[in-house]
This record gives structure tokens, C-alpha cells and sequence, in this order.
């Protein structure tokens, strides 16, 4: 019933991955609502990563189906999805480090449009200079745009890995650890441009930092050993016995 | 720069005034010395659009290479150079399209070895059939130019000829390299599974890229056949296109002019070394080694 | 680029000069540099054929030296350049040795396909060039020019002269087993008209690319081919394999193995017993007895400390006849007419018997019918008479 | 029919080796993610290691046991030495490095032993035919390389699917950073893949060289059709490398029995077919 109200964006159905003889994911089924923040947490080595690789479409399942907006989307490959509006950032620093913050989110808007673009300079077309400016305006990037990626600090790096993916125009962001390596003062303007964000896309969030977590996500899934230990509510989660147990506590 | 670097142009043109102005000091054997580096410049520059522009490394190359001279050879003698020029291109591109396809369907080291064998295949072809006329080569009627080229001026023609095809090549691709598509394929290069993620069509990106190059290797393969008048399976070889790979190498990978460096070094130390020594394999060996451990950014990066 | 190919220009300018320098160093007592004549010798000193290419530089180098180091009255210097059995540098080595280091005459090469682009700069440029080895069919027939000539053989001639023999011997079906490459295609012509020169005939060819060693495959078809004999061509390694591998697979003694000379020519050792009794046929062969051939060896085996073979033979011949043809214009090589003239009237005192060059340049020679026995390929008599390839084709210009 | 039994034992043995050549290389890209163009010369310099030991000591059957401890040496030599450093450089630069090693090791052995072909007697004891149907006899030699490669066959896949060494391998073959998350000691792991896929080599170039002589860039085609095997059966695939060896032995026999021009383009075409199929490979998963 709540399901009809509010219709998933993005769906999961029993999603597993094996490597070798060895489980990464195991019959993950959740799914992603409109302006709904959802969370996925859990120890190294649980099966995060490999998760957003499976939505993303950089890692084909072994078994279950993807849906995004209705649409079965589990054959399609990542460059497809993308366009069909999943935008994924990386957990480890992904950008063109040589090309400039500008240069970064123009290729990244330049893949909304059609065509492969032979004759005529890349410069001249209005269109994808508009999203590029405006990926670096919600990112506050606009003074470094001109600044190489690779000389960019830690905490804009991490702001253009989000730019980049906001060029492209998604309707659903899978973020991988958007706070990884920051420092307490780095973080602050990123979990402010996630809260803004989560408040107008779908989102999916990976991420280590609990408080982070727990500030931003309405939904948040605890993930150990590929498999869905528990999904609930922010407060469901953190009364859960069992997360404590198996993840909470050890962290502590 | 990620994109291919476009520095010292004014150091090309430089050169290429002093390459057309060989035939007024030159002898003709240093006029064909020129002529077989700027055949070899062609070739590698052909494949730098893939290694330099998209980070692909094709060992299938030589294989567009002489299948655009055998061109020559299968249209039969007297055509005229502006039949043969499109059918070479034309042949290469086909022969790329459908290899690059399948190629294309996998990945890093498996693409090598899949372009690799597919090369070989394409070597096979000429080599074990009486298609190209068997696996000895064969002499060929060159195309017909515009008008009648004497034998004493052959040299002369043939260099002017190879710098005017190299010059336009190179300024069609600098062209390329400016466009969207040029900046994607830079893109693929650094960082292929970002791209993908960005919502880029890759696979289509490389396999234009895979098609033109291939044509281009025609074109330098035509070239080829028209300067010597002999083809040969060899022609195809995997070797070859290993050398290609070794001028773009010497040159710098960041430049796109840097093949065309790497083509020039190449034939001046095979020219040297054939002086001092007759193990050209050990030459070569040397070469290489002293290429991938020392001269990181090539001979185009080392001035900068 | 300028500053490279500027150096380019001038260390390769620098590199001629220094080589040249040396060259002339080695050479005899250098009179005027006018005086020098300058001979290319292109062929393999690296790679898979570089033994023939010594024996044939070496066996060139010897003759010279009975002639005092001089050629039509000009001291000679001999140029070598490693053609790495590689057609697509041939070319660039051709050019090489004209262009740059101005070499008036050529010789070469072993592979045949090389040697095309050899024969393609001689006819255009009308150098004179000697084949000494390469059997390609087409440098003395479509191809041939009054400037090009060879001291070896043609594909079709050994083969040929197998095919008479066994068809004397009252053979009438025969296979021939070779390398899917010109030299096989020519040698199985040539077998299948010696063949029928005496009633008999070639019902089957086989082949397989070049130069694999795969044999089992070829092998394995020929008891149910219904032949008397089975002939083959194939040199080097791939003789090895294929004489050892016909013996294993237990197919001597049913169907007795022949084949064009190269089949047992400078690899019996390695063959061993598989090889002993096989009949092949060449121009040259252990046991020839002539004052010439007795002299070449001994001489051969001091200087090189390695017995002679068929390759010296040749190399030795194409120095005969080069000089011939320059002793007739007195040194000139440009004059080409007169060198072919000189040579096509001359008769070659070669050791492998006296011979003469047909109209088509390629010599008329005694094909040799020999029998593998304890090492050597011993003759046993002749296959066939002053053969000569029919150089079908052939337009001297 | 004889014949044609005969080929097929052909084909069997002639893939047999091929994936003695492949299983390495298909471990070695997998596992370290390096390509190995001098992988052939490997197979090449088992082969002229059998050439010196038997010459020397006039035992074939040493050849074999020196092969494959050679191997294990060279390839941790090779790999500590080389390969190691050239991980994480890009494929441009690994190709032509290792395509200058097959330059080097081809100039190496032009400098240590000469540029001619060598036979390598057949051991005597397994120098007699036994006969086929059809008047057809089969080297004893050959039925034995068939018999110690099905049984070198048999122990990797016993190792790599029974032992605990063999599981980590087969995980890191298939994603190379699960070396890292099973806490194993990756380096060493890659010591022990490169060297034993250069013992395997060289000992397929052993048990080769009675077979086909020994003789310069006698490697070169066995190259390509190792890569062609890999490519066939799939990323780091051991089952795949067996099936896909057999299956390009077959075709490259029979090929050169009935369609002798076409052989070397028949196995390509082969492979044309496995990329449209499966681009993955016959074994290797999604």
C-alpha cells in the first residue's frame, strides 16, 4: 500500500554475487524512494562496494533484477544506466586528476548529449557548458574551476567526485563513502551538500561515518557478510540488538 | 595534459621544411631513408589515436597496415592513386570494423591478445593463401599519379608525396583531438569505468576510433605499397605493429606528435646501429629497454 | 622533429662516412677510391638461414681471393648487409646497399620472397645481381632480365629430376608432401613433370603452412592415398622433423620417402637412421669426383674449417660468374649487356660439374640422383641430364 | 578410419601441450595482471634446455625434471627481478618489454647456442611405433607427452580446486583484489603463478622438442595460440584453458587435413565465434 504512494525509483530483487567460491552479495532485496535518503552500513569487507557495483551496472548479478522507475534494468550495461539517470561517485578518488574541475564535469555532461561529436571543437557547445557550471555552482566549485583535479584539496576532490556525477543530470545517486579520508573540517560542506541533495534526488548512501549517517538517511540497511542483517528507520536500527552485536559494538 | 599535447608545432613545421627541402641537398638514398621514416611516422601515428587517444593497445595494426598495401595489389596494376587511396582506406576500415567489434568485446590484455590474434589472422590470409599472392610478396604496378613519374625522380616525388600525406593526417587528427570525441576518447584513456559510469557510450567511442585508425594504417599502408613497389605478407606481421607501439613509445605517449619523434629516432638508430653491428634484434632489444626504463614521457616530453 | 631529423641527416651521413672508412680499411691496400668496385652482399646472417648465408658469403669471399681480391681488374670490397630473411625490409637493405654504400653489383639471397626485391632494383636499375640460392621460379622466368642471373637452381629442377628417377624406376603414383609457399608449389610442378616425362603421375599434393613442423596430421593420410612413392620438399628443421616423424610413423617401410635434395641436405646428422637409404635428387651431392670439386673443398675447409655443402657451391658459382662477367667489360658493371653476354657464353667450372646458363639466366645442370648412407648423401647416379628449368615466361628486354 | 583415428590423437596431443602453455598464462594474467608477450620464448628456451641436457648428458628424461625446476628458478628470478616492478605500469610498457625479452632471449640463444635447427632424439626406450588401425602406426613418444600432460593436467586441477593455495588463486585469478581481502601474502602468491606458469612452459617446450626440433622463434606460434586459448576459455580459467586447448588442437589438426590454407584463419575464427558468443570466454562467468 505504501507502495503505491510513494513508487519506488530504484527496485533490487534478491541480488547475489559470487567471486570465486566466495559470497560478496547475497540476496539483497530493498528498494529507493523519492527524496529519501538510504543508508548502507556495515563492516569492511560486507559487500558495500560490490553492492553499488551491482546497481550501477559495473558488475552483472548472479541472480536477482534491478528495476529503476519501473523498468527492468538488470541487462542493461552501466554506460546505459547512466544515462537512464543512475549516477554513481567512487569510493577512492576516480577523477581525471590531469584535466581541470571544469574539464571533469564538462565529459561528464558531454554524455547527455547525443552523438559522438566528430567535427566541431568541444568548446563551442553551449549546452554542456551550461550543466558543467551549474554541477560546479551546487558544489561550490566555481572559484577552482579552472584548478586542475589533482591539485585540488582533499575535501574539494571529494565535492567534484559529486559534481561530476550531478553533471550528468541523474535521477538516483549512489554515493561510495562521499566522507572517506576527510578530516572533521573537510566533512562539514560535504554532509551539507548530501543533506541538500537527499532532499531533492534518490538517494543511496554508503558510508562509515555513523553520525553522518544517522543526520542524513531515512532508511538504513546494515549489510555483514553480503547478506541484509536488518533494515529500518534510523531509530530502529540503532535500537537494534542485533546490529549492535554483530556491527555497532565493534566499533565502539 | 591528458589529452594529447599538441606542443611544438613550429618545431613540425621546422622539420617538415626541411624534409621537403631535401631534394635540393640530399641524395636519394637519404630521400628514401626519409620516405620509409615517414611511412613508419603514418603508421604510428595511426595507432596513436587508439594508444595515445583512447589507451588501447592494438596488435592487430600492421594488419590494416598491409591491408592497405596489398590494396594496391588486389585492384590490379594502373589504377589511379585517387581509386586506390579510398579503396586502401576504405579496405582497412572494413577489415577494422569488423575485427574491432569483436576485439572491442573484451578488455585490457584480452584485447591484445585477441587483436593480436586476429592480426595474425589477417597475416594468415596472405601468407597461406594465394589470395595476395602467396607468401613471398609480390612486385606491384604502383598506383598512377597525375602524371608520369620518372625513375630518377621517384625519390624526390615519393618524399613530397609521404610529407604531404603525414601533414594532413597529423592536422586531421590534432582536429579530432579538439572535438567531443577527441575529449572523451582522452576520458577512456585515463579512467574507462569512470566514463562508462559518466553515461558514455565507450565501446562505440573506441570502436569509431578502432575503425579510423585502422583506415588511417590503410592509408599509410597504401603509402607504403606506392613507395616500394613490393608487398609482402610480412607486411602484417605482429612484430610490426610491436614496433609501431615502440615508435609511440620513444616519442612520448602524451604528444600526439610524438610518434612521429619515435619513427625518426627508430629509423636513425636501426641506420646507425646496422653500421655498427649485425644483430639488429639486440639493437632493438636495447632500444626498447632503454625506452620503457628511461625516457618515461619520450622524446617529445623530455623538453619540456 | 627539425632538430631530430637534422641529426637524423647528419649522423646518418656520419655513420656512412665511419663505415665506409672501416670498410675500406679491411679491404686490400686501397689504390685510388675510383679504382674500388663495391659488391652487396645481401643475405642472412642472422635468424633461421644465417648458416647458408655464411657458407654463401664465405665460399663468395674464397674465390675472390683466388682471383687476388680483384674482379675485371678492380679490387673488389665486399659490402654485407643482414637481410634478416625479412621481405618487408628488403627494400630499405636494397636501397641501402645501393644508395648508400653505392654498391655496384649484387648478390643474394636465401628466401625467396627477399629476393624479389632484389630482383625488382636489378631490373629497374639494371644492377647486376647473382641469386645465389633462392629458387623462386619467377627471377628466371616472368621476371628475367638481362641483369639478373642465378649460380643455384630453380624450385622446379631438383624436384624435377626426383620424379624422372622414380618414374625410371617404374613408379607410377606418386604424392608430394611440402610447405604450402612458392618453392613447394614450384617443387610439386616440377615433380609431377618429371613424373610424366616418364608415363608416371602425381595423383595427390599435401601441404601444410610454412614453416611448421606439425607433420602428424599430413602423415596420417598418406596409407590411404594409394601411391608407390612418396616425395617431399621441405629444408632445414622442417626436413628433420618431417624424415624423423615419416619414420615413426611407420610409414618407410611401406611407401619409400624421396624427395627434392634439400630433404636430406646439411641435416642428415640430426636425421639419423630415419634418414638412411632415402633417395633425393640435386645439384650437388657427396662423392662428385672432379679436380674442381676436390679443390673447393679442401680449400673451403681451411678457410672455414667446415665442410663444403650445396650453399658454398652456390656462393663459389655466383663469384665465378660475376667475375666472368666483369672480366668481360673490364671492371664495368654498368655495362649489363656485355656481363650477360660473357656469362651466357661461358662455361662455369663449378664443383658440382661443369654447367652453362640457359636464356633465361638459370643454369643448365646435372640433377644428381643420391642416397642417403651413413652420413652423406652419396651420388649414386644421375637423375637427369643437363637439365634446364624451361623458364616459361621469360622476355629478356 | 584409421587415419582419421589417428588425427584425432593428433589433435588431443597437440592441445595437450598447448595447455601446458596456456594454463600458465592464463593463471599469470589472471593472478598478477601482467601480459607476457615472451611467453612463447619460455616454451622455446624448455626446449633448447632439452636440446643442452640431452646432449649433454645423452638422457632425455632429465630434460624433463631440469625443465620444470629451471622453470620454477627462472620464473622467480623473472618475477622478482621484472615483473614485480612492471605491475602497475601500463600494458604499452609491458608489451614492449616483453617484447624485447623475446628479442633478447632469441639473441641470447643465437649467442649461447647457434641459429640452426636441432633434432632431439626421441628417448630410446619409447622410440618404436605402435600400430593403429588403417596401417597407420603412432609414435610411442607421442602417446607418452600425451599420457604425462593429461597427467600434469590432472594435478593442477587438483591443486588449484583441492588445496587452499588453489582456492586463493582461483578467487585472485577472478578479481585480483581478493588476494588482498583473504589477508594472503600476495606476493608470494605471484612468485609462485609466474614461476610455475614458466616451469609449465618450459617443460610443454621439453616434452616438445623430440616432437618438432629446436629451432629459432620456434615460440612465435605457439604465442598466438595460447593467447587464442585464453582468450577461448576465459579470465583465469583452468577447466576453461583445458577445453579451450583441446578444442584449438582439434580444430588446427583437422584444419590442416582438409582445409590446409585456412588452418591459421579456421582457429581465429574460432575465436571470432567464442567473442560473439560468450566475449567472456567459454568459462568465465557473466
Amino acid at each position: 500500500m505504501r507502495r503505491r504512494a510513494v513508487p519506488a525509483v530504484l527496485e533490487a530483487r534478491g541480488l547475489s554475487r559470487r567471486f570465486g567460491g566466495l559470497v560478496a552479495v547475497a540476496d539483497m532485496t530493498f528498494t529507493l524512494r523519492p527524496k529519501l535518503a538510504h543508508a548502507v552500513i556495515g563492516p569492511n569487507g560486507a559487500g558495500k562496494s560490490t553492492l553499488i557495483d551491482l546497481l550501477s551496472g559495473a558488475l552483472r548479478p548472479d541472480e536477482g533484477t534491478i528495476h529503476l522507475n519501473g523498468e527492468d534494468v538488470t541487462a542493461l550495461p552501466d554506460w546505459r544506466r547512466a544515462r537512464a539517470g543512475i549516477g554513481r561517485s567512487f569510493q577512492r578518488a576516480n577523477l581525471f586528476s590531469t584535466l581541470t574541475a571544469y574539464e571533469n564535469v564538462r565529459l561528464a555532461a558531454q554524455s547527455t548529449t547525443p552523438g559522438w561529436r566528430l567535427i566541431g571543437a568541444v568548446c563551442d557547445d553551449a549546452g554542456t557548458w551550461d550543466l558543467a557550471l551549474s554541477a560546479l555552482e551546487q558544489t561550490g566549485l566555481e572559484a577552482v574551476a579552472e584548478h586542475p583535479a589533482g591539485s585540488l584539496s582533499h575535501g574539494q576532490r571529494r565535492l567534484l567526485e559529486i559534481a561530476v556525477v550531478l553533471a550528468a543530470l541523474p535521477d538516483v545517486l549512489l554515493f561510495d563513502e562521499p566522507l572517506a579520508g576527510l578530516g572533521p573540517e573537510e566533512t562539514a560542506p560535504v554532509v551539507k551538500l548530501l543533506r541538500k541533495l537527499a532532499s531533492t534526488h534518490t538517494m543511496l548512501l554508503v558510508e562509515h561515518d555513523m553520525d553522518v549517517v544517522f543526520a542524513i538517511a531515512g532508511q538504513v540497511t546494515v549489510m555483514v557478510d553480503g547478506r541484509m542483517l536488518e533494515s529500518g528507520t534510523p531509530d530502529a536500527i540503532r535500537a537494534s540488538a542485533a546490529v549492535r552485536d554483530a556491527y555497532l559494538g565493534h566499533r565502539s | 595534459m591528458t589529452r594529447l599535447s599538441t606542443k611544438g608545432h613550429r618545431w613540425l613545421g621546422l622539420g617538415a621544411a626541411l624534409l621537403a627541402s631535401m631534394p635540393l641537398w640530399a641524395a636519394p638514398y637519404y630521400m628514401q631513408l626519409a620516405s620509409s621514416a615517414l611511412i613508419a611516422a603514418m603508421f604510428a601515428l595511426s595507432l596513436q589515436l587508439l594508444t595515445g587517444g583512447a589507451g588501447l593497445v592494438s596488435l592487430a595494426h600492421a594488419g590494416f597496415f598491409g591491408l592497405g598495401a596489398y590494396t594496391v595489389y588486389l585492384l590490379g596494376g594502373g589504377s589511379s592513386v585517387f581509386v586506390s587511396v579510398p579503396a586502401a582506406m576504405l579496405l582497412s576500415g572494413v577489415a577494422a570494423t569488423a575485427i574491432g567489434r569483436l576485439a572491442l568485446r573484451t578488455r585490457g590484455f584480452y584485447f591484445l591478445m585477441t587483436t593480436l590474434a586476429f592480426g595474425q589472422m589477417l597475416f594468415f590470409l596472405f601468407h597461406d593463401t594465394s589470395l595476395g599472392g602467396g607468401a613471398d610478396g609480390v612486385f606491384i604496378a604502383r598506383p598512377g599519379l597525375i602524371w608520369a613519374v620518372t625513375k630518377s625522380a621517384r625519390p624526390t616525388v615519393f618524399l613530397l608525396l609521404n610529407l604531404a600525406t603525414l601533414s594532413l593526417m597529423y592536422f586531421s587528427l590534432w582536429k579530432l583531438m579538439g572535438t567531443m570525441f577527441g575529449q572523451a576518447l582522452a576520458g577512456i584513456r585515463v579512467n574507462e569505468d569512470r566514463m562508462r559510469a559518466m553515461g558514455h557510450d565507450v565501446q562505440g567511442l573506441k570502436l569509431a576510433a578502432f575503425i579510423v585508425s585502422g583506415a588511417l594504417a590503410g592509408l599509410a599502408g597504401h603509402m607504403a605499397a606506392l613507395t616500394d613497389a613490393f608487398v609482402s605478407p610480412e607486411l602484417l606481421g605482429w612484430h610490426r605493429s610491436a614496433e609501431a607501439l615502440l615508435m609511440i613509445l620513444l616519442g612520448g605517449l602524451g604528444a600526439l606528435h610524438g610518434p612521429i619523434l619515435g619513427a625518426f629516432a627508430l629509423t636513425l638508430a636501426r641506420e646507425l646501429g646496422q653500421s655498427i653491428t649485425e644483430r639488429q634484434r639486440l639493437v632493438e632489444g636495447v632500444v626498447i629497454l632503454a625506452a620503457v626504463l628511461l625516457l618515461r614521457r619520450g622524446l617529445a616530453g623530455w623538453r619540456q | 622533429m627539425p632538430a631530430m631529423s637534422r641529426r637524423s641527416m647528419l649522423e646518418g651521413a656520419l655513420g656512412g662516412a665511419l663505415g665506409g672508412a672501416t670498410a675500406t680499411l679491411l679491404a686490400a691496400p686501397a689504390i685510388a677510391q675510383g679504382a674500388t668496385l663495391k659488391i652487396g652482399l645481401m643475405l642472412p646472417f642472422s635468424g633461421t638461414f644465417a648458416a647458408l648465408g655464411e657458407a654463401i658469403a664465405a665460399a663468395f669471399a674464397l674465390y675472390l681471393k683466388e682471383l687476388d681480391g680483384k674482379m675485371g681488374g678492380r679490387i673488389v670490397e665486399l659490402v654485407r648487409v643482414d637481410d634478416e630473411s625479412d621481405p618487408a625490409k628488403a627494400p630499405s637493405n636494397v636501397n641501402r646497399l645501393l644508395g648508400r654504400e653505392k654498391a655496384e653489383a649484387l648478390v643474394g639471397t636465401v628466401h625467396s620472397g627477399v629476393v624479389m626485391a632484389l630482383v625488382q632494383a636489378a631490373r629497374e636499375q639494371q644492377i647486376p645481381l647473382i641469386i645465389p640460392n633462392a629458387g623462386n621460379v619467377a627471377a628466371t622466368r616472368d621476371l628475367c632480365s638481362p641483369s639478373v642471373f642465378r649460380s643455384s637452381f630453380s624450385n622446379w629442377q631438383p624436384a624435377y629430376g626426383m620424379g624422372k628417377a622414380l618414374a625410371a624406376k617404374g613408379v607410377k603414383k606418386a604424392a608430394w608432401v611440402t610447405w604450402e609457399y612458392a618453392a613447394g608449389k614450384e617443387s610439386a610442378e616440377g615433380f609431377g613433370d618429371g613424373l610424366r616425362s616418364g608415363g608416371a603421375e602425381l595423383t595427390k599434393v599435401l601441404t601444410l603452412p610454412f614453416p611448421e613442423t606439425n607433420f602428424q596430421p599430413l602423415l596420417a593420410q598418406l596409407p590411404g592415398l594409394k601411391v608407390d612413392a612418396v616425395g617431399s620438399f621441405f629444408a632445414g628443421g622442417g626436413a628433420i622433423q618431417f624424415v624423423k616423424d615419416y619414420a615413426a610413423a611407420g610409414l618407410r617401410d611401406k611407401l619409400p620417402l624421396c624427395g627434392s635434395g634439400f630433404l636430406t641436405e646439411g641435416v642428415l646428422k640430426a636425421q639419423g637412421a630415419a634418414a638412411e637409404g632415402i633417395q633425393t635428387a640435386l645439384h650437388y651431392g657427396d662423392g662428385i669426383e672432379n679436380p674442381k670439386n676436390t679443390a673447393f673443398r679442401a680449400a673451403y675447409k681451411t678457410v672455414t674449417n667446415r665442410d663444403a655443402d650445396v650453399y658454398a657451391v652456390q656462393g663459389y658459382d655466383a663469384a665465378q660468374m660475376l667475375a666472368i662477367g666483369l672480366a668481360a667489360t673490364k671492371g664495368d658493371a654498368s655495362a649489363v649487356k656485355d656481363i650477360s653476354a660473357a656469362i651466357r657464353a661461358a662455361k662455369i667450372d663449378s664443383p658440382r660439374g661443369a654447367f652453362t646458363v640457359s636464356a633465361s639466366h638459370n643454369p643448365v645442370q646435372t640433377i644428381w640422383l643420391r642416397e642417403a648412407k651413413n652420413g652423406e648423401n652419396r651420388v649414386i647416379g644421375v637423375a637427369a641430364e643437363s637439365l634446364a628449368d624451361p623458364g616459361t615466361g621469360c622476355k629478356m628486354a | 578410419m584409421g587415419g582419421f583415428l589417428a588425427q584425432i590423437l593428433n589433435g588431443l596431443q597437440y592441445g595437450l601441450l598447448l595447455f601446458l602453455i596456456s594454463s600458465g598464462l592464463t593463471l599469470i594474467f589472471g593472478v598478477m595482471g601482467v601480459i607476457n608477450l615472451a611467453h612463447g620464448s619460455l616454451f622455446m628456451i624448455g626446449a633448447y634446455l632439452a636440446y643442452v641436457v640431452a646432449g649433454l648428458t645423452g638422457q632425455f628424461w632429465l630434460a624433463l625434471p631440469a625443465a620444470v625446476v629451471g622453470g620454477l628458478v627462472f620464473g622467480a628470478v623473472l618475477e622478482r627481478g621484472l615483473f614485480r616492478k612492471f605491475r602497475q605500469r601500463e600494458h604499452l610498457d609491458q608489451v614492449l618489454l616483453t617484447f624485447a625479452l623475446i628479442l633478447l632471449f632469441e639473441e641470447a640463444r643465437a649467442a649461447l647456442i647457434d641459429n640452426q635447427f636441432h633434432a632431439v632424439p626421441v628417448p630410446p626406450a619409447l622410440d618404436f611405433s605402435v600400430p593403429v588401425i588403417g596401417g597407420f602406426a603412432y609414435s610411442a613418444y607421442r602417446l607418452a607427452v600425451l599420457a604425462i600432460c593429461l597427467a600434469v593436467a590432472g594435478g593442477m586441477v587438483a591443486f588449484v580446486e583441492r588445496t587452499r593455495i588453489g582456492a586463493s588463486i582461483r578467487a585472485a585469478a577472478e578479481n585480483s583484489e581478493m588476494v588482498d581481502l583473504l589477508g594472503l601474502d600476495a606476493r608470494l602468491i605471484h612468485t609462485l603463478v609466474f614461476a610455475s606458469g614458466t616451469a609449465l612452459a618450459m617443460l610443454a617446450g621439453a616434452l616438445a622438442a623430440p616432437l618438432q626440433s629446436v629451432y629459432p622463434g620456434m615460440g612465435d606460434g605457439f604465442l598466438i595460440l595460447s593467447f587464442i586459448v585464453v582468450v577461448i576459455g576465459g579470465l583465469g580459467s583452468i577447466a576453461g584453458a583445458f577445453w579451450a586447448a583441446l578444442l584449438v588442437g582439434m580444430i588446427d589438426t583437422l584444419g590442416k587435413v582438409y582445409l590446409p590454407e585456412m588452418a591459421g584463419i579456421a582457429v581465429c575464427g574460432m575465436m571470432a565465434l567464442v567473442l560473439l558468443w560468450r566475449p567472456s570466454g567459454l568459462f568465465s562467468r557473466g
